[in-house]
């Protein structure tokens, strides 16, 4: 794997489209990992939570928004709660799902939602993840 | 204020500096020029006025022709100005009377433009004119020393500036307000990167300082107050009532024995019990056991009074009383040292809920042959032997959102040490290091470090840990490895948190109550973060070690001598010697408001109610002069550098 | 007493159960709830880009409701209602600019009367009077558990219990403020006052899944299993909760769960007002326990046998 | 061409040491802002900034120790407490708060002391002289004599 670190107008834009929309600043973080450590959903996912804010800390656009991690985020905050630079990661991951998201397609919307559960779920389930995952 | 203020014979001597201001500015003009200026009695230009010839000039002229003032056109006041007060006291004049006009940095070296450098050198000069025509003669405060020290905290740090200080043969008082001087470092085990025992190098030196003849230990003994000033302090101390005699005791042992009352044992991080008549420990100094009178069943022979039976000197003293008294010092060493943050701050890692999970110090006493297990590793709960320990770096450091925002500096090395120990005592067991950053800036520290990774084979993970919890026998804690991007969970039969180090709680009042500045951690100010890093803002007080911010041994004990020597400096001069430049309280004008008080960050200005005036302890004066732009009355004046003077230069430079 | 209570959708319809033994429980406690009049949803995620921020509006509503209607408090049993509209207030209190964004939203507001099919407008503002609190919050300050504890009927004092928060109780604390993010007790609190034990069950904050059992059944299951099981581990009877979409994930889902990891074989998991209400001296029937995948129903009534002598 | 007045009030810890520092640099800059020396920024009273207005000032700049920095702790914080103060006063009597600046300029920024000097000039130059009828307004705002 080989990245090339460019800091050139188009980095440049995403990094500030992120820290704009989360209000968030993404150089306030020293990378020690807590949030990776504490995440509840950590396990699946293929970057972890410290690694999204390094790839944009970067500028890498690209290997973001190929990610699954920012669809496992439940915002449970427990990365937010005990970051030691009070950085809200579930923010920045809302962030990058609007930036990254193709247009017009959902990640998930009604029609993915299995049958077999489709009863059962409570409101708030079906309001949160489209709130989050579809356009 | 616009008039022509007292009238003085001024002396004006431009200088050419070779061409470095001639080259550019037109000297003769401007000298010539000013000698039609007001109050002008003489002005000439010459090659080099910081020559022995310029000087000559100078001061030939000034006895010639009975000059009051003079000023100077040369460099930066920076370079010459002390040069220029010499030759002012050679011709007999206060060295206050003169003054430079700075026409090559902020003249001829910037304008290359030959008129416009001119005419701004004439103006810079009758600025300097304007303000030296109001100069007063001023002599520097004189006050006499009291060459005794106060030495706050029983520490390395304290113990050391106590050394330092009384073999310069100055007297020096020891105030430590537990029962035995030694502070942290005689509770550790060994110390890195060396691995001496702490108790071995330490207790000779307390022995030392308790032999002394120039130094006086009063231990159980704390701080009431401080008043007073830089050479002439009166400090109020309290003696907490010991109920033992050290003078007469024997350290038979025979009273510990009958006591019935079993508390936590401080010095053992409570991992081990004592009584409540007890020594600390064996080389405690004073060499004496306390009665701990909040332990105590209660003094009233009704109740208990088992120790004092037994007790076949007669030691022990039921009527013991807590007792202030006062006493003279000139100077006075903060060095009241550090204590562990709270586990209690970090309830993700359970320290508060599992008694496997224990801070630095807490391992230190395990890890030490005089600790409650002789040195075994074992853990607290069961007495097992820990097969896989885990150390966390960082904990409540490096963390502005919800801890600390600084880092504790001295956890990395001794996490390492921590590690290496273990491994020596526990060969077949795994250490795990969780870290975000190990620094270990220090003579022979990083070589150190390797070790523990290569030759003990120390595990090192690079993530800060989120959480630690108890599942059955083992603890669980979760981390991450942030140099492979994994998430970490492992066991471990037993955690050690490299809690971060915060300003000891019981100085936290003291500081409050002697008004000595600290920074928003709590930790002392220095004076000037580079130049003057043991001196307090507050005169007369001096930093040593940790209260001061972290730090390890061998830095503690050279902070500690550097105050000492500070402390030296003060007492070698005859006289303190203050500039006297400072802001007076003009009683005429001054209505009592107050206001400039709370703006002197030196606490120097002190609101008399009953006079209804600002009283002005010039001592304590720096003469930064914001108390004078505060004040609405015009009664504080700076001196040398009033009001009226600097309206008069304002006038001199825009009229041209 | 009475307080405005803000039941919020999921308890019209798929947690009857916990807004019924709400509100017997308060009755008996003798607090009288009133809904908000046309209460609306609240969005259920506060937003969190700034991209969204009309997504405040919906609470706001609610919250300007609960003010015009001359309350300074409203109290919410499900934990994402308390979260949002708590987070809501504080967004707006705290950032004058999005209050008065909000607020030119909330102007605009139209009212239709279902039968006259009349329009009103000209709706006031929010001002921020209102406060946000959890029913927890509420019987601790405004009831005291002390009252409750008198008001006891059943004995629990054999029963071991796993108060479960979950995320949107506690996180981020800056903004909810209920209790310590990583030490909390209010809940623990709660259950002794019903004379129940409670146990240490390092999983109490930990996230369930949350909406992600929607899109990630597996990954929310084995979080959900791991909750369930360090309870287990902790010794607790049964767990209680505040979400509806927490008891979703840890009581509905049991049997994916069960198919993933085969040492599960189920576990009673109750609404903290079910377990209220019973103490307080409902009947079992009227509890809702029918409705559970697991019904706590035995595990109940084996661990609980004396009623309190009144 | 107008040539602007600037009277220029630094402090001798760190302003001054870095417009010597310009000087050794040997940096050239616009010749028309006077140093006067105070020994700490917060010396400088809202007077002695009117004073020059009214004595034929265009602009007037002051120079500090960057926070954190004052050689008197906290002295700066003074001075910028004021400015805010004074700017506001300058606004009310009809003065352009732009003809007062504060500057944190450290014993070494020689090159910022001459970019802020230069840039301040041109800026009052921009400005125009301080014309009567603010220097009227001064009279009777503020009386010193």
């Amino acid at each position: 794997m080989r990245v090339q670190i460019k800091m050139e107008d188009k980095e440049k834009s995403f990094i500030q489209k992120v820290a704009e929309r989360s209000a968030q600043n993404i150089y306030a973080c020293y990378q020690c990992g807590r949030c990776s450590a504490g995440c509840p959903f950590a396990f699946e996912m293929d970057i972890l939570p410290n690694q999204i804010i390094r790839l944009v800390q970067l500028g890498q656009e690209e290997e973001v928004s190929g990610s699954k991690a920012v669809y496992l985020c439940a915002s449970c905050f427990t990365c937010h709660s005990r970051c030691p630079k009070g950085i809200d990661i579930a923010r920045i991951a809302e962030a990058i799902r609007e930036i990254t998201e193709p247009k017009g397609q959902d990640h998930f919307g009604p029609d993915d939602v299995p049958l077999k559960w489709a009863k059962d779920l409570p409101q708030q389930a079906y309001v949160a993840v489209f709130k989050k995952f579809s356009k | 204020m616009s008039g022509n203020g007292p009238k003085k014979k001024i002396g004006v001597f431009v200088c050419h500096c070779g061409i470095n201001i001639a080259g550019v500015v037109d000297v003769e003009k401007v000298a010539k020029e000013l000698s039609k200026y007001d109050g002008v009695d003489f002005s000439v230009d010459y090659v080099y006025m910081c020559s022995e010839p310029g000087q000559k000039l100078i001061e030939e002229t000034i006895k010639e022709r009975k000059l009051d003032s003079v000023i100077v056109a040369a460099c930066s006041p920076t370079l010459h100005e002390r040069t220029f007060q010499n030759v002012m006291t050679r011709a007999g004049l206060n060295p206050y009377q003169v003054e430079i006009a700075n026409i090559r940095e902020q003249d001829s070296w910037v304008h290359p433009d030959r008129h416009e450098a001119t005419v701004k050198a004439a103006r810079i000069v009758k600025s300097m004119i304007e303000k030296v025509r109001r100069n007063q003669n001023l002599e520097p405060l004189a006050v006499d020393i009291t060459r005794r020290a106060l030495v706050i905290g029983g520490g390395i740090s304290g113990i050391q500036a106590a050394l330092d200080i009384a073999d310069h043969g100055y007297e020096v008082l020891l105030v430590e307000k537990e029962a035995s001087i030694g502070g942290h470092m005689v509770q550790l085990s060994e110390t890195f990167p060396t691995l001496d025992c702490s108790q071995c190098i330490l207790t000779p030196k307390m022995v030392e300082a308790s032999r002394h003849p120039k130094i006086k230990i009063l231990t159980y003994h704390e701080i009431e107050s401080i008043s007073g000033f830089v050479g002439n302090f009166k400090v109020k101390i309290k003696k907490r009532p010991r109920f033992v005699d050290p003078d007469v005791c024997t350290l038979c042992g025979e009273c510990e024995k009958v006591c019935p009352q079993v508390v936590a044992d401080e010095f053992n991080m409570g991992l081990s019990f004592r009584k409540a008549i007890y020594m600390p420990f064996p080389q405690a100094i004073p060499g004496t056991y306390t009665l701990d009178i909040e332990s105590c069943l209660g003094l009233l022979p009704i109740r208990c009074g088992k120790c004092r039976e037994v007790c076949e000197p007669n030691a022990i003293n039921y009527d013991d009383q807590e007792e202030i008294f006062e006493e003279e010092v000139g100077a006075v060493v903060v060095a009241t040292g550090y204590d562990l943050y709270g586990l209690d701050n970090l309830g993700e890692f359970g320290g508060e809920k599992y008694e496997d999970v224990i801070n630095g110090l807490e391992f230190e006493r395990i890890l030490s042959a005089s600790g409650p297990t002789g040195g075994q590793v074992r853990r607290p709960s069961d007495g097992k032997v820990p097969k896989n320990i885990v150390f966390v770096q960082c904990c409540g450091s490096r963390d502005p959102e919800n801890h600390n925002p600084y880092c504790s500096k001295i956890c990395c090395m001794y996490t390492a040490k921590h590690a290496m120990l273990y491994k020596h005592r526990v060969p077949d067991g795994n250490a795990t290091v969780f870290y975000i950053d190990v620094r270990t800036g220090g003579k022979n520290f990083d070589e150190f470090f390797q070790r523990t990774i290569e030759e003990e084979h120390v595990l090192y993970v690079r993530g800060k840990v989120s959480k630690i919890f108890k599942e059955g026998d083992k603890l669980i804690v979760w981390g991450v490895d942030t140099l492979t991007g994994r998430k970490v969970e492992m066991e471990a039969d037993m955690v050690v948190l490299a809690m971060s180090m915060v300003p000891s709680e019981n100085a936290e009042e003291l500081l409050k109550k002697l008004k000595i500045s600290t920074d928003a951690n709590g930790f002392l100010s220095e004076a000037h973060p580079k130049l003057r890093p043991v001196e307090s803002l507050n005169a007369g007080f001096f930093l040593a070690g940790c209260a001061h911010g972290p730090k390890d041994i061998p830095e503690t004990v050279a902070q500690a001598s550097a105050a000492a020597a500070k402390v030296g400096d003060l007492f070698a001069q005859e006289k303190l010697y203050h500039e006297p430049t400072v802001v007076s309280a003009e009683e005429e004008l001054c209505a009592g408001c107050g206001i400039c008080v709370p703006v002197c960050p030196y606490g120097a200005r002190t609101l008399n109610r009953e006079r209804g005036v600002v009283e002005v302890n010039e001592i304590l004066c720096e003469g930064c002069g914001a108390c004078a732009a505060a004040c609405p009355s015009g009664a504080a004046q700076q001196r040398n550098q009033t009001d009226e003077q600097i309206f008069s230069m304002v006038k001199a430079i825009l009229k041209g | 007493m009475k307080v405005h209570y803000y039941p919020g959708c999921t308890l019209k319809e798929k947690a009857v159960n916990l807004e019924e033994t709400t509100v017997k429980a308060m009755k008996i406690l003798g607090v009288d709830l009133k809904e908000p009049e046309g209460w609306t949803c609240c969005g259920a995620e506060f937003p969190l880009s700034e991209e969204k921020i009309s997504g405040l509006a919906a609470p706001a509503r609610i919250l300007r409701q609960v003010e015009s209607e001359g309350g300074d408090k409203v109290t919410t049993t499900c934990a994402f209602c308390y979260n949002v509209l708590k987070r809501t207030n504080y967004a707006l209190l705290n950032d004058p600019l999005k209050h008065k964004r909000i607020n030119a939203f909330l102007k605009d507001d139209i009212k239709i009367d279902h039968e006259t099919k009349d329009k009103s407008t000209g709706f006031d503002p929010y001002h921020g009077d209102v406060s946000v609190v959890h029913l927890l919050e509420f019987l601790r300050d405004e009831v005291g558990f002390s009252k409750i504890k008198a008001k006891i009927k059943r004995d629990l004092s054999g029963l071991k219990v796993a108060a479960y928060y979950g995320c949107r109780l506690l996180r981020p604390y800056s903004e909810v403020l209920m209790d310590k993010p990583d030490d909390p007790s209010i809940f623990e609190e709660f259950v002794e006052s019903l004379g129940a034990q409670v146990v240490d069950f390092p999983f109490r904050q930990e996230c369930c899944g949350s909406y992600i059992s929607v899109s990630e059944p597996d990954v929310a299951a084995e979080a959900s299993y791991r909750i369930l099981r360090s309870a287990i581990l902790g010794g607790a009877d049964i767990m209680v909760l505040s979400c509806p979409l927490c008891y979703y994930n840890l009581d509905r889902r049991q049997g994916l769960i069960k198919d993933k990891f085969l040492e599960f074989s189920g576990f009673p998991v109750l609404y903290f007002t079910q377990l209220l209400a019973w103490a307080l001296g409902e009947k079992i029937s009227t509890l809702g326990f029918n409705d559970h995948y697991f019904n706590p129903r035995t595990v109940l009534e084996k661990v609980v046998k004396s009623e309190v002598a009144q | 061409m107008f040539e602007p007045k600037i009277m220029s009030f630094i402090c001798k810890w760190c302003t001054y040491a870095g417009a010597d520092l310009a000087g050794t640099s040997r940096m050239e800059y616009v010749h028309n802002p006077i140093n006067v020396r105070v020994m700490c920024s917060s010396r400088i009273d809202p007077q002695h900034i009117f004073y020059a207005f009214k004595h034929g000032a265009d602009g007037v700049f002051i120079g500090g120790c960057h926070p954190g920095d004052c050689h008197y702790v906290e002295g700066n914080y003074k001075t910028l407490r004021r400015v805010f103060l004074v700017k506001k006063m300058m606004r009310d009597m009809g003065i352009d708060p732009a003809r007062l600046r504060l500057e944190w300029i450290s014993a070494a920024e020689g090159s910022k002391f001459v970019e802020v000097m230069n840039e301040f000039t041109e800026q009052i130059k921009n400005l125009g002289p301080l014309n009567f009828r603010e220097m009227a307004s001064i009279d009777e705002g503020v009386s010193h004599e």
